[in-house]
């Protein structure tokens, strides 16, 4: 039992405070949110240079070899800059599907080339009637030809406006409803018979809605396969979101403990008022309940403890109501301020309420959890 | 104890509505459903139709222009208005100033301005906050040096929202130092043409343009337009901040809100099912549903202890708390009942551009923009921070 | 709309609190509590004689015509003495059953007695497996002879050790679950046939466990007609005990704000830390909610608004809430001292405890508001 | 990081496992189940077994008899022990007074007291709180004056868990006044025996009697009686205070406490379901858990630290707060549990004389009675509240 970060975990997570501090001062990021792409190629490119991109793959993939717990380290470290750039959608989903899935081909054609940064891919799995439900999937996929071509529509896809290859999640056999009939496939983003309506999220990100007609795809991998690997991927990705969400956490903690001790009304700073101590207080227990639980469960799926989805979405609720709580307060004790543009703990606030939606909310995952006692 | 509202009541009751469901445009609504701020040619001929009708300033002495109605029908006006989805009237002039013109103005200045804010011609915007002085308000620094006929103002105001299409600013400013920070301010009218003022945005959370900064760089008000006595400021800004807590419960703005709040989860799926099927979400509206009716239950409660002539101290602030903590509840639960497509955001500009349909479902827009907004509840008009010190106050006496 | 007092309504209040302060301060209601009874006959007198116990009686039966509104500013006046009279079992559950159902014979052999103090009633509704649903009756009654004689359990039977007689819910038809064929019996404490396991309750009150075999009853006007009588009943004590509650946590609130202001700790008073400051400030706001919900609640009552039941629910919700609050921060802002017998704010703690748990919990309003929305 | 526990630590966790399933005395188990504590002659003979064994002072150096084990396996032994269901071995002597003792006492204090801790001869008590002090201790004002080769002791003190069943009591008391109040006080250890100890009993709001009154009216005690330096007492007792924390979080017993409550709800009926089956009901278990998942891993997360040799601050704090805060929602969701039976309570002593069965299910008994003491558990070893205020004093830092 050892929740002590390795000498290899210390260098990677300089390595990235580095990054942020270099490249993502709040003016930076603002400045490239606010870009048509929405992030730095430059950057991105820095990403695969440093490893970053490899981190979660498999060292005969080309990758890193990382673990959970690696990848924890990597995602808290950039949450304290809300970096922009697509790693999640491109390496953490799209790339780990295809590494999950892809046959010996299919992954040497196109793990390198995410690995190095060159290619991005974007992961469209859900739909506007599946809410959280990965597998209630509308879509479908039919054999033409030698390959498959798909309908459907698909929602909320992450950064698929920069993506080169979106991995669709289709149905080719089954209900609506059934976890059984998943298949994905390997989209091209010029495909005929595909429609994107793109728009920014509310952290300053991008994503789509796709509408698929008659849109040509490469099966990646077996037919009827895709619904345990989407599964593995999404309880990977969720693990590495909430780890960002402490690393966003403990930054809104920073600012706002610097804030309420320089901020001065009636005569004296408020972080005087044990009120707001205690606030702050509150805030660092949800801080440290919330990476203890991740921690743990990355170590949890590090370990391949089986049934780990009651622990993802113990950690999920945890993290959630963290965020919300520590976000929230971050923002009152700021008062005015808070609430511009203009200072940084309103864009921390809004990541934590964008992670607090991604991968099924805190509702979802309490439903999956008390499902499972 | 009695629960019925007068025969008379209820059919003013029943005016309201009709003349509301009759007269309120709808472009107006859809923007204030969307979570926007109404377009300032829009709220500006809404006020004048409610003009029109008698009904603008509900507030006002019948002689200066107001209604007549009784602390009943006023309830019973606001509650109808805001269940009718309608966006609050500006209130700087009608809920601020205009009444301390009226309380305290020369005659000179009631008939320069009070017409013109019941018409609503005039814009008015509030310079209170400072950026050094936030709920602490009587720290302001703002100076005003007397010269001549003429004040010369220097300082800069902070979180004034709509400076960009006012007019006119009401504006505290210090003019006199060797006292008690209250004793030095004066209260004073500030032509917003004049040179000198400066008005830069600042850019809320939601992205939106409603607040600024005011800069105020030498410059020269007339000492006709310093409302009352010099340095007797503050009892008017008491004043004018105790006007402006009638309906700051906000209890049929939450129910609007609620109401929307469950048709959206009526609607959303969740795989096969719908959301509203969903135990532990619906078990959520509940729970806030009943935090309505508890702060509703109270808000008639204190009513009816104003009506029967006692004076309301610390339950102001006790609805004002609740009143910011269940909108800020129900605006968030909304977001959630979005799922996934809570993280899409469009600000108001980015929406009046776009030429392909609206993002995802059409109630998504307006959710977060709205949630955005609300977070500023418990932090304007005295944070619910020092709300809890007003009543802690009030309570160990 | 008016929530303001009347002239009787404030005489009726006064005399309540002239009654509390002469006959139940903390030393005398403490040593009540420990006696078999658990009660005082002598107050019981005063009960009567005072009209509370008719108050809630029509005018015709001999009652005083007091509306719920009445009843509530009777009940928060006694909560303040935590008084242990059986004023509830008596007579705003088996007297209110008797006027409810009752043919006019049974009303005027019943009611006078009842309201005179002479005859103490009992109401026997709940069962072991119902938790909170009063249709769900597993007792049964059946004809014999030109009586009925009654078979079961009923638990939890408020008062039913000092009650002369106990009015039964039993099912005379239906599924167990069925709102229709329940009917209500009036059976003699000394019946044949039953059988009681008496027991105190947290509150320092009296319950029973019933056993009925064979036990004979009189049914109670006509067969059949229970269930609506019954949700009318436990609606309107519902309200009663939800005032109750508003004095005893207005209590609660009087003690701890003096016990702070009295108690010091590091050289100042506990009330001077801010934090406790707020926490009174919650509190005053919980028992404001709970007061203001409480008595519109009684006024739709009394309008005869349809469909109260999803308001009585939201009223027991929230004064259940407010109770746990209060009472457990009256608590916690005593530190050691409030976790003794010896001091009163355990016992008003504990009265909350059992209010909440009376005529269905928190938990189960929540879901009955819920399903209602 | 690293989740697994090695080999070794594995082996010797089952055999702790193993041991208590098959020593555990039965009638012990059945009343810390019934949220009664234990008589005393109950839990002396269950200490005795556990010393036989070697493993009643793990805290404790091997060469006064402790067990020798690493941090981990002081967890594992904890963790083990608490799940097992049996009620915590007495502190008093074993996690408090013990290591003062060893640490700072004479060797004829060593000599006299260790040996019959070991073996649970001596049953200790702790004379810290007094009524004019609580979280506050340094304030206390009980008096101790030399006089030839004793200290004549007088004054008051409070909460003396067990005082009635103690031979010994170790005691703060005020040797020196004209200081800094923590500089005044010495350390001393009384034979409840002596002349002129009164112990009165204080009834809990569970209507038991564990807590105690002790008086202390002139009562002499030897000057070999001192442990270390006079006026040096503060130092050893916040030794002693610092010691109470490992397993301060709780996590075990709440977990054991956790699936009562399931179990609870697995057979409670609510009309034709099962109370497990009401989603509400069951949301709010989920919740509870997540936090009691949340608090392990934080608990564990810290042992890793200890092991890595950094010392530990506000974390033991942050483990106190949340702990109590968690096994009282456990214990007030059991309550709930029960329906209308929560509201049926019997005390150990009508317990112990009842003649009929019990009242209603079996399960009842015990969770009202460990909810009224619970309530105490955000109270006692400083309130919540004064360790938040710690943790605010080292987060500022």
């Amino acid at each position: 039992m050892d929740f002590e970060l390795s000498q290899e975990q210390i260098m990677l997570r300089d390595s990235v405070v580095r990054f942020v501090q270099d490249h993502y001062d709040f003016a930076q990021r603002k400045a490239l949110a606010q870009t048509v792409l929405g992030h730095s190629d430059e950057n991105w490119k820095i990403f695969a240079e440093m490893g970053w991109l490899a981190l979660p793959f498999a060292e005969e993939n080309g990758g890193l070899g990382g673990q959970a717990v690696d990848v924890a380290v990597l995602t808290e470290a950039l949450g304290s800059g809300i970096t922009l750039e697509p790693l999640f959608s491109s390496a953490l989903l799209g790339g780990r599907m295809v590494e999950t899935l892809g046959s010996d081909t299919q992954k040497s054609a196109i793990i390198p080339s995410v690995l190095a940064g060159e290619t991005k891919l974007a992961l469209a799995y859900s739909e506007p009637n599946a809410r959280f439900v990965l597998t209630y999937v509308e879509t479908t996929a039919e054999r033409s030809g030698e390959g498959f071509v798909l309908n459907g529509r698909k929602s909320v896809v992450l950064q698929a406006a920069s993506a080169d290859r979106i991995i669709v999640v289709a149905r080719t056999s089954g209900g609506v409803a059934d976890a059984k009939g998943l298949s994905a496939f390997v989209v091209d983003a010029e495909a005929s018979g595909l429609r994107r309506q793109d728009y920014p999220t509310v952290d300053g990100q991008r994503a789509s809605d796709l509408w698929l007609e008659n849109t040509p795809g490469e099966l990646l991998g077996a037919e009827g396969c895709a619904a345990p690997a989407l599964n593995a991927v999404i309880d990977a990705a969720t693990c590495a979101v909430c780890a960002e969400a402490v690393g966003v956490m403990q930054a809104v903690l920073d600012i706002t403990k610097e804030y309420v001790s320089t901020r001065k009304q009636y005569g004296r700073a408020i972080g005087d008022n044990q009120v707001v101590q205690h606030r702050l207080v509150d805030m660092s227990i949800a801080l440290e309940e919330a990476k203890a639980i991740t921690e743990m469960t990355a170590m949890q799926l590090d370990e391949g403890v089986p049934d780990i989805s009651a622990q993802i979405s113990a950690m999920k609720v945890k993290v959630g109501d963290a965020a919300r709580f520590v976000g929230g307060q971050g923002l009152q004790l700021h008062g005015g301020i808070g609430m511009t543009d203009e200072y940084p703990v309103g864009h921390y606030y809004k990541r934590l309420m964008a992670i607090e939606a991604m991968f099924g909310d805190t509702n979802h995952h309490l439903n999956h959890f008390a499902s499972a006692i | 104890m009695e629960l019925r509202f007068s025969a008379e009541d209820l059919a003013f009751q029943k005016e309201v509505r009709t003349f509301l469901k009759e007269n309120l445009p709808a472009g107006l609504l859809d923007r204030s459903d969307r979570g926007l701020h109404p377009l300032k040619e829009d709220i500006v001929a809404w006020q004048k139709v409610l003009h029109n009708k008698g009904w603008i300033a509900p507030n006002w002495p019948v002689e200066y222009g107001g209604t007549g109605w009784s602390l009943t029908r006023k309830y019973i006006y606001d509650r109808e208005y805001f269940l009718s989805g309608a966006p609050q009237t500006i209130s700087f002039g009608l809920r601020m100033v205009g009444p301390v013109i009226f309380s305290f103005g020369t005659q000179e200045q009631k008939d320069t301005y009070l017409q013109d804010i019941l018409e609503s011609n005039t814009w008015w915007c509030q310079g209170f906050s400072e950026p050094g002085s936030g709920s602490d308000l009587a720290s302001l620094s703002t100076r005003a040096v007397r010269d001549g006929d003429a004040y010369v103002i220097n300082g800069q105001k902070i979180w004034t929202t709509f400076a960009h299409w006012a007019d006119m600013m009401f504006c505290l400013v210090r003019t006199k130092s060797d006292c008690k920070p209250q004793e030095g301010i004066s209260f004073i009218l500030i032509d917003m043409n004049s040179p000198g003022v400066e008005v830069r945005p600042i850019v809320g959370l939601d992205l939106d343009h409603t607040l600024n900064e005011v800069f105020l760089d030498n410059v020269r008000v007339p000492v006709q337009n310093l409302i009352g006595e010099e340095n007797k400021g503050w009892t008017y800004a008491k004043f004018l901040l105790g006007n402006e807590r009638s309906g700051i419960a906000r209890v049929a703005r939450s129910q609007y809100q609620l109401a929307k709040l469950k048709q959206i989860a009526g609607v959303e799926h969740q795989g096969n099912g719908l959301l509203i099927d969903d135990a532990s979400f619906r078990s959520q509206i509940a729970r806030i549903e009943i935090e309505l009716k508890a702060l509703e239950a109270m808000e008639l409660r204190y009513l009816s202890q104003e009506i029967a002539g006692r004076k309301l101290t610390a339950e102001t602030s006790i609805l004002k708390i609740r009143g910011a903590e269940i909108i800020q509840a129900i605006r968030s639960l909304t977001v959630t009942a979005l799922g996934p497509y809570g993280l899409a955001y469009e600000p108001d500009d980015v929406f009046r551009r776009r030429n392909d349909g609206p993002i995802g479902p059409e109630h998504l827009h307006g959710a977060m923009a709205d949630h955005l907004y609300q977070r500023a509840a418990t932090i304007y008009g005295g944070t619910n921070e020092i709300q809890r010190n007003i009543v802690a106050k009030a309570i160990a006496g």
